[in-house]
């Protein structure tokens, strides 16, 4: 069913009776060409590429709670293409243009909204690095611009220049940056997906991943055995739990990373906005709620929930960023489990099993990737060769010392 | 060239031309305690506590299991330093000008130290003479309890002005004075 | 767990005090171990859901490098140990 | 206007009358009301505009889960958006404003939005603004974002202070209605240290409301003389105004305390709101239970609320919500609210009981419509009747209020923060509190209980059960018996069917009945899938009138029971908190603790410009007069100190005394460089590798005595690098006898640069500093002239004969004006870190902006400073593999521009001449740049693909960014003195 202004007009006039499922619900088959593992933005992502570009339709996406109902459902929705080293720049603008496309691509508003980033700089040394960010950008030809502090002042006059511990010099911006409704990717990759022909089942959770012959024949499920040719995980945070049925060595570990949302508020947050003297960020939705967050708490985790002490850090870099936040409310903190790699950056590659495909380590930036990453995942699975894009993500990176170390913290994945 | 050097107070800045009379809540600044960290070798922990808490004109403040402060308010730092370095097992390191040492009291402190530390200073918690190396207003202290309502607070001199501040700060509902003393 | 922590030298303090390093299982290979020891003790994790072995690091009280048995699921602590005095006893096994 | 205030009764204090504005108009309450008490009183029940469909809306509940009334109160930097009258306090002066309307509360243009409401169902958004691509961001969604929000913020910076503070007890109390109180009580008198706390500004809880009897008096009588013992008792700390927002880890409870958001005037000596941080070894959980609206035809519109409600405002405040009041109940709260608005002379109009029959006492003369539901209401500011359908029979009732109960829903919120979902009782037709382990367990109402007796008894049961864990159960507590109690049961009605308007389950998102049929249809049948697609229970109520509605509902729709629908996932906070409580101090100049130098007060009296380095504030330069640009004073610093001699402030370096036999061994294992050798009274330049191979940090080391050593550090890197030597001597190496301790704060340490150093220093050291005595990488203590013992160095990061002094903190200003006095004649001048950056350039050494946590010892040209053949030494093994000695790395070079009038940028990338700018052609990029005075020109360090292989090739300097393309020719990274003679002068 296409949706358009037209059918919203027509379902109207009929009582929107008539609306029919954006899925369907189906059984498992007992055989797929392709099996995902993980029905969140990365896992449906992929699907929908593997059907649309590549014209693998016998595909299913094995999601143990309901789809989106991971990091997809639980982010700060930004998108941006902002990075630094060779590894990551063009995997990351690559995303970026698939999300200015993607809402007639797959037919449903996913408001991306292309409003702008603003990453603060407080010192000498950070415009230094942000200088040479935003030239690398330019170099591969992304848009950046690094704004004085006067040039900040004007976008967003609410920032605290007058009183700040640690004052704003400028900002690196990039304008194609911005937002997209969080949920609607999962539901538009769904739909999409399904449309063509894949089985997205949801409750069906991967309990064994069963080899003949060192080659993955099917998984076990919550839903019984499933037959697959290949298989690709896309589990983000229970990555390693998963790669554990395939006796996978990986360089993971789980984390929380919380994030909040405020009352609903008249629009005053116009981008997305990073503070340079700490991990905050903002931006405001379209319903009104600013949604923010910082640093991740630092332990292990696998319980999607945060502590105080995290919380009380991320409000106190927010008002000593905006004051005027003082007296708004924050409405509701989740926290959502975080597949860290020990470099910072996300692993696309093929694994010691020749049919077992791997998509993980997206620490806390998984969601802005979801395009490029459905894609390159969809590329490597359909004709098992590297999207040139994401040639640098590899496994092997680690024990050949060709590390993507974005933040130069080195191998401890909490510093990421 | 003779030079005679004058030595400066971390808070003076923050204290001197606005003292006034003490209030029952007051925070007290030492102008020169003297303070050593003591740090035990291998095998020496235990002798060099024992003998750390024996010694005369010294208080000892835990900061780790090898580890604590020698704080004298009595006697001078050459004293301290000839005390100290007999105790067999030691190492120690004069850290009088890296700390500065304030006291505070009064009915109501622990109402305020509540808002500068996470620590339970209920009395049956922490017990007189008790003392530990805690968060105190953002910034690495040693606080001990000298006294049924009086608690000592050692920061590092650095950090100083910041918590100065903080303590008179969260102080304030109470009325909370401070100044030097010698 | 991810409020406070009950450090064997100092009592009970709250996460701020701690800085937290990472997983406690990987232990530092001998010097001349294979290359394989040395990349899975600097880049693999096990990373298991449940029970684990964390360092902590209490920077703010005794310094000390804790070992915090702990359920990253439920978050619930089984014990904290210093590390080198866990390390003294591995050595004696 | 007509008052609807009732002529006695209730908790108000009638003597302080009390004047508020709401929308600019002037009204009167009473101290004791709160804003939507003093409004219904002045019959205002027009309070907000709903957010999607701007629906007129009035107060629902009494309480923190009230959806609709939602307001702006005060102005200015104190404007509060989003505050729910009902919980607002009154004060004097207050001043309300409405919200989500234009241009008026009464007429809101937004209001066309509900005609057109067919076509804004339920995500209707995701399904079109598709077309064209290019007026989704000019014009869809500027008018999405136009309607989205309710209050404004300020965005002015608070005036007000915030703390913050931390408390500890043996039992943690959450409400002060009946159960707490009584639960507070117990464990009160049996003497262990008890919080209570309640989010309202009067403990009582239901009680406040009670028309019963407790223990043989008015329930207030009761309230207040229990709440009088338990402020008698020391071990007591009752906390009003207090809401325990959230649930945390290890019994961490986090709660907010208003503490003058009722205040007229408020001190500047007290805080606004306080967060705390409650630790409890037990915590009861009283938080009572919440009325369910029911879900009929018309139910938002103003005067339509929930049964209890509409008796608290009777009996508290002492307000009729209105003066014909109908209600429609399932249950027998309907009856009870409506038998107390007729004791106190308010006209019942009629009571539709949806069940066809019960037990309830009917007061005389009330007409009861038995087996009846209502259809629809009339009426637009305010509820004027409703259609009430009995049979297929439909007869119009007159009404200015109705008063709903759809039964009760144990408030569970905080118990379930930490991933446990509450459970379903068919019994109770409720989600009860889970299990979460006897520490934490829900009492009274909160624990479905339903009667006020069993509140009561159950409050102080569970507190014995509390007291005997801790060993300190001591007796036991008589509970009160309650006079004039009513049967609360009720029978499950989720939705009623017949509907003529909107029934509404999430208010202030509109979302209705109909949107969850059409999640349902359209395949967002999970509960998750249902709340996100329509938005129900994401308002800032987060559904806690609405959820579990929705919950039965979607099971009524599925034809399943509400155990298989569940929750959605409850977090977090439980009512709103400010950024500014969960902020405290830490904002503005405060958002972090400033370091001070000990040489801050000297560099203050030079003139110093400051900047922030980390926590640190450094001197950066010392600008003179006619210096117009920091340039000129950098300048002329760099340049004095290769001529004459300038001090500098290195006091921030991080210091860490090291002592033991295994001292020398631990060093040898932790640099990579080789420790073993360094004798007694020398200074070592040491590099260390973290464990991947990559360069952590640089520094020097100085051996003091045998087995005596001073280590110094980078300023940025000082605390990680104690806290790698704690890590490594702890975890990996406890044989080793090593001890350290920083001593970062004990010495104001001073550097003293340039050709007359010696001279200068030597006035004011007694020791022989000759060359021959003291010469390159001499380290040792030394006299002063004074008599003060010293740490001298000869070190030097400017490349001129350099010395180090440190000497202690609280001496350090006399010693550097001592200093600046000796040199006086021979020209020495102060200079900042800006001056020492520019040495330290022109010299090639490399700081962090090199070591940038990607670069090896050998990208830096420190390759052969690693001691390959020591056994081991951290970083040693991984430093050897493939892509850290590839040929291609990056490595340090110098660049200096082929025209000397142009300027280099630190952050412009490195091209081959001539070649397009692209990735592939990327060769690298500028880490420092600066002008050196010395040269006259600019110069720059880089890290350039096989750098040192390209010393004289011209590169292209590319700073796309900023415009600039600077043809450059590459050179060794050591601009003056490469032969290093100044250093051994």
């Amino acid at each position: 069913m296409r949706y358009s202004a037209y059918s919203i007009f027509k379902q109207a006039l009929s009582g929107n009776r008539m609306w029919k499922p954006a899925w369907r619900e189906p059984q498992p088959k007992p055989h797929y060409d392709v099996i995902i593992v993980g029905g969140g933005g990365h896992g449906l992502a992929t699907a929908y590429y593997l059907a649309k570009e590549f014209g693998i339709t016998n595909v299913a996406v094995l999601e143990k709670g309901y789809l989106g109902s991971g990091n997809v459902g639980r982010n700060t929705t930004i998108i941006r293409s902002n990075y630094l080293l060779e590894g990551n720049n063009p995997f990351y603008e690559f995303s970026l243009k698939l999300w200015e496309g993607l809402e007639r691509d797959f037919n449903y508003n996913a408001m991306v909204s292309q409003r702008g980033m603003l990453n603060l700089f407080h010192s000498d040394g950070q415009r230094d690095a942000y200088a040479r960010k935003g030239n690398g950008m330019r170099l591969h030809g992304v848009d950046a611009e690094l704004l004085d502090r006067e040039q900040v002042r004007r976008k967003a006059p609410y920032l605290n220049f007058d009183h700040a511990r640690f004052p704003i010099m400028g900002a690196l911006y990039q304008k194609r940056a911005g937002t997209v409704r969080h949920d609607a990717v999962a539901w538009g990759y769904g739909r999409g997906a399904d449309a063509r022909g894949v089985d997205l089942i949801q409750h069906c959770e991967v309990t064994g991943i069963r080899r003949e012959n060192g080659l993955v024949v099917g998984v076990e499920t919550t839903r019984g055995f499933i037959g697959c040719n290949k298989l690709a995980l896309a589990a983000a945070g229970n990555t390693s739990t998963v790669g554990r049925m395939a006796d996978l060595e990986l360089p993971i570990e789980s984390h929380v990373l919380q994030a909040f949302v405020s009352e609903g508020l008249k629009p005053v947050v116009d981008h997305v906005i990073t503070y340079g003297a700490g991990h905050f960020y903002i931006s405001q939705s379209d319903k009104g709620g600013l949604v923010f967050g910082a640093e991740i708490d630092f332990y292990s985790s696998y319980a999607q929930r945060g502590n105080l002490a995290t919380v009380e850090h991320t409000m106190e870099e927010g008002v000593s960023l905006i004051p005027g936040l003082s007296r708004a409310k924050v409405l509701r903190s989740w926290g959502g489990v975080m597949d860290m790699s020990m470099d910072g950056s996300p692993i696309i590659d093929r694994t010691p099993i020749d049919n077992l495909y791997l998509n993980c380590g997206w620490c806390y930036g998984g969601f802005k990737a979801t395009p490029a990453s459905g894609f390159c995942f969809a590329h490597l699975i359909a004709k098992n060769e590297t999207h040139h894009v994401s040639r640098f993500m590899r496994l092997d990176r680690f024990e050949r010392g060709y590390t993507i170390d974005e933040a130069g913290r080195g191998p401890q994945p909490n510093l990421h | 060239m003779s030079i005679n050097l004058l030595h400066r107070h971390v808070l003076e800045d923050h204290i001197s031309g606005f003292e006034t009379d003490p209030n029952p809540n007051h925070l007290s600044v030492i102008r020169r305690p003297v303070i050593f960290s003591v740090l035990a070798h291998a095998g020496q922990e235990t002798a060099v506590a024992e003998a750390l808490w024996n010694a005369e004109d010294v208080a000892p403040r835990f900061c780790g299991p090898s580890e604590w402060l020698a704080v004298s308010r009595t006697v001078g730092a050459e004293t301290v330093a000839g005390m100290l370095s007999a105790i067999a097992g030691a190492s120690v390191v004069d850290q009088s000008d890296g700390r500065a040492l304030m006291e505070i009291s009064g009915p109501s402190v622990r109402k305020i130290l509540g808002r500068c530390v996470a620590v339970d200073l209920h009395p049956e918690v922490f017990e007189q003479g008790h003392s530990a190396a805690m968060l105190c207003c953002h910034a690495t202290a040693n606080v001990a309890r000298t006294g049924a309502d009086t608690f000592e607070i050692i920061v590092p001199r650095s950090f100083a002005g910041s918590v100065f501040e903080e303590l008179m700060e969260m102080g304030r509902e109470h009325g909370l004075t401070r100044g030097f003393a010698d | 767990m991810a409020s406070l922590i009950t450090c064997p030298h100092c009592g009970t303090r709250p996460k701020e005090e701690f800085s937290i390093r990472g997983a406690a299982a990987p232990k530092r290979p001998s010097p001349t171990a294979k290359d394989e020891a040395w990349h899975r003790y600097v880049y693999v994790r096990d990373n298991p859901k449940g029970r684990i072995l964390e360092y902590w690091h209490h920077v703010a009280g005794c310094r000390r490098f804790l070992v915090v048995e702990r359920d990253n699921l439920t978050h619930e602590v089984f014990g904290v140990t210093d590390a080198a005095e866990l390390e003294r006893a591995g050595a004696d096994e | 206007m007509t008052s609807y205030r009732l002529g006695s009764g209730g908790a108000i204090n009638r003597g302080q009358s009390l004047t508020f504005t709401f929308d600019g108009r002037s009204y009167k309450g009473f101290d004791g009301d709160t804003l939507a008490s003093a409004l219904l009183a002045n019959d205002q029940m027009l309070m907000a505009r709903s957010f999607k469909y701007h629906r007129p809306r009035g107060v629902v509940t009494a309480g923190s889960a009230e959806p609709n009334a939602l307001m702006t109160i005060g102005s200015g930097a104190r404007a509060e958006p989003n505050a729910r009258a009902t919980t607002v306090e009154l004060y004097n002066g207050l001043a309300a404003a409405s919200q989500n309307r234009w241009p008026s509360l009464k007429h809101d243009f937004g209001a066309v939005n509900d005609l057109f409401s067919p076509f804004l169902g339920a995500g209707f958004y995701y399904k079109t603004f598709m077309w064209p691509g290019v007026l989704w961001e000019k014009l869809y969604e500027p008018l999405i974002r136009r309607a989205a929000g309710l209050g404004k913020a300020t965005m002015q910076a608070d005036p007000d202070r915030y703390e913050k503070s931390w408390a500890h007890c043996d039992l943690l109390v959450i409400g002060a209605g009946p159960t707490g109180l009584m639960a507070a009580l117990a464990a009160g008198r049996a003497g262990v240290r008890v919080i209570l706390a309640d989010e309202g500004f009067r403990f009582g809880g239901s009680l406040l409301s009670e028309s019963a009897a407790v223990g043989g008096r008015p329930a207030a009588e009761f309230t207040a003389d229990v709440v009088e013992e338990l402020a008698s008792l020391s071990n007591v700390t009752l906390m009003p105004r207090t809401t325990v927002f959230g649930w945390y880890d290890d019994m961490v409870f986090g709660a907010v305390e208003r503490v003058q958001k009722h205040v007229a005037s408020p001190s500047p000596d007290l805080p606004m709101e306080r967060l705390w941080r409650i630790v409890a070894k037990r915590a009861i959980l009283a938080t009572g239970a919440e009325e369910r609206p029911l879900v009929f035809g018309g139910n938002d519109k103003p005067g339509v609320m929930t049964a209890g409600a509409a008796r608290t405002y009777l009996n508290r405040y002492g307000v009729a919500v209105g003066g014909k009041v109908a209600v429609f109940t399932n249950g027998g709260s309907g009856y009870r609210t409506a038998a107390d608005l007729l004791a106190k002379g308010v006209d019942v109009t009629a009571i539709i009981d949806a069940r066809p029959q019960s037990a309830d006492p009917v007061p005389d003369g009330l007409r009861i419509i038995r087996n009846g539901s209502v259809i629809a209401t009339k009426g637009r500011h305010r509820i004027e009747g409703l259609i009430a359908e009995r049979s297929g029979f439909e007869e119009v009732i007159g009404c200015d209020a109705l008063a709903m109960s759809g039964g009760w829903s144990p408030i569970v919120h905080l118990m379930c923060q930490r991933g446990a979902k509450p459970v379903w009782s068919d019994e109770k037709q409720a989600f009860l509190a889970p299990d979460v382990g006897g520490a934490f367990v829900a009492a009274g109402a909160a624990a479905g209980q339903t009667s006020l007796g069993e509140c009561l008894t159950d409050g102080a049961a569970k507190a014995h059960a509390a007291l005997e864990a801790l060993g300190r159960l001591v007796g036991s507590l008589e509970t009160p018996e309650v006079e004039g109690e009513y049967d609360p049961s009720f029978a499950p009605l989720w939705y009623v069917p017949g509907a003529r308007d909107k029934a509404f389950v999430d208010f202030q998102n509109d979302v209705h009945v109909g949107d969850l049929g059409l999640a349902q249809r359209e395949g967002f049948r999970h509960i998750e899938h249902t709340k996100r697609y329509t938005t129900a229970g994401m308002a800032t109520d987060q559904g806690k009138l609405g959820n579990v509605n929705t919950a039965g509902i979607v099971a009524g729709m599925r034809g399943v029971s509400p155990a298989e629908i569940g929750t959605t996932t409850f977090r977090p906070f439980y009512t709103p908190v400010s950024f500014g409580a969960l902020a405290g101090t830490a904002r503005a100049e405060h958002a972090a603790p400033v370091r001070t130098s000990p040489l801050h007060g000297w560099a203050r009296k030079n003139g110093a410009t400051f900047v922030e380095s980390g926590l640190w504030y450094r001197s950066a330069w010392f600008p003179r007069e006619g210096e117009k640009t920091w340039r000129e004073s950098v300048d002329r610093e760099v340049l004095n100190v290769r001529t004459h001699a300038g001090l500098c402030d290195v006091s921030t370096l991080g210091k860490i005394e090291i002592f033991g036999p295994g001292a020398a061994e631990f060093l040898d294992r932790i640099y990579s460089n080789s420790f073993l050798k360094l004798p007694v009274g020398r200074a070592r330049y040491g590099l260390m590798l973290r464990e991947d191979g990559i360069v952590f940090d640089d520094g020097t080391v100085s051996r003091l005595s045998e087995n005596q050593y001073v280590m110094t550090t980078t300023t940025a890197f000082a605390a990680e690098v104690l806290a790698h030597l704690e890590f490594s001597a702890q975890t990996f190496w406890p044989e080793l006898d090593v001890r350290f301790v920083s001593s970062t704060d004990q010495w104001a340490q001073m550097s003293l640069a340039g050709p007359k150093a010696r001279i200068i220093m030597s006035r004011v050291v007694q020791d022989d500093i000759s060359d021959a005595a003291f010469p390159y990488l001499a380290a040792r203590e030394v006299t002063l002239r004074s008599g003060l013992k010293a740490r001298l160095f000869r070190i030097s990061f400017s490349g001129e004969l350099a010395y180090e002094l440190a000497v202690p903190a609280g001496y350090g200003e006399a010693v550097a004006d001592a200093i600046m006095n000796a040199g006086r004649e021979e020209g020495i001048c102060a200079y900042g870190v800006e001056a020492l950056n520019v040495l330290r350039v022109e010299k090639g050494h490399v700081t962090h902006s090199e070591l940038d946590g990607r670069t090896t010892a050998d990208d830096v040209g420190f390759g052969r400073m690693m001691a390959m053949q020591k056994p081991d030494f951290i970083g040693k093994r991984l430093s050897m593999r493939f892509g850290l000695t590839a040929a291609d790395r990056l490595q340090l070079v110098g660049l200096k521009p082929v025209e000397a009038d142009k300027e280099i940028k630190a952050g412009a990338h490195l091209l081959k001449d001539g070649a397009k700018p692209s990735l592939a052609n990327d060769q690298g990029f500028v880490s420092s740049a600066c002008f050196s005075p010395t040269l006259g020109h600019f110069i720059a360090l880089g890290m350039l693909k096989s750098g040192r292989e390209r010393i004289g090739e011209r590169v292209m300097v590319w700073d796309g960014l900023r415009g600039s393309e600077v043809l450059s020719e590459v050179c060794p990274p050591v601009f003056v003195d490469p032969e290093n003679s100044k250093l051994h002068l």
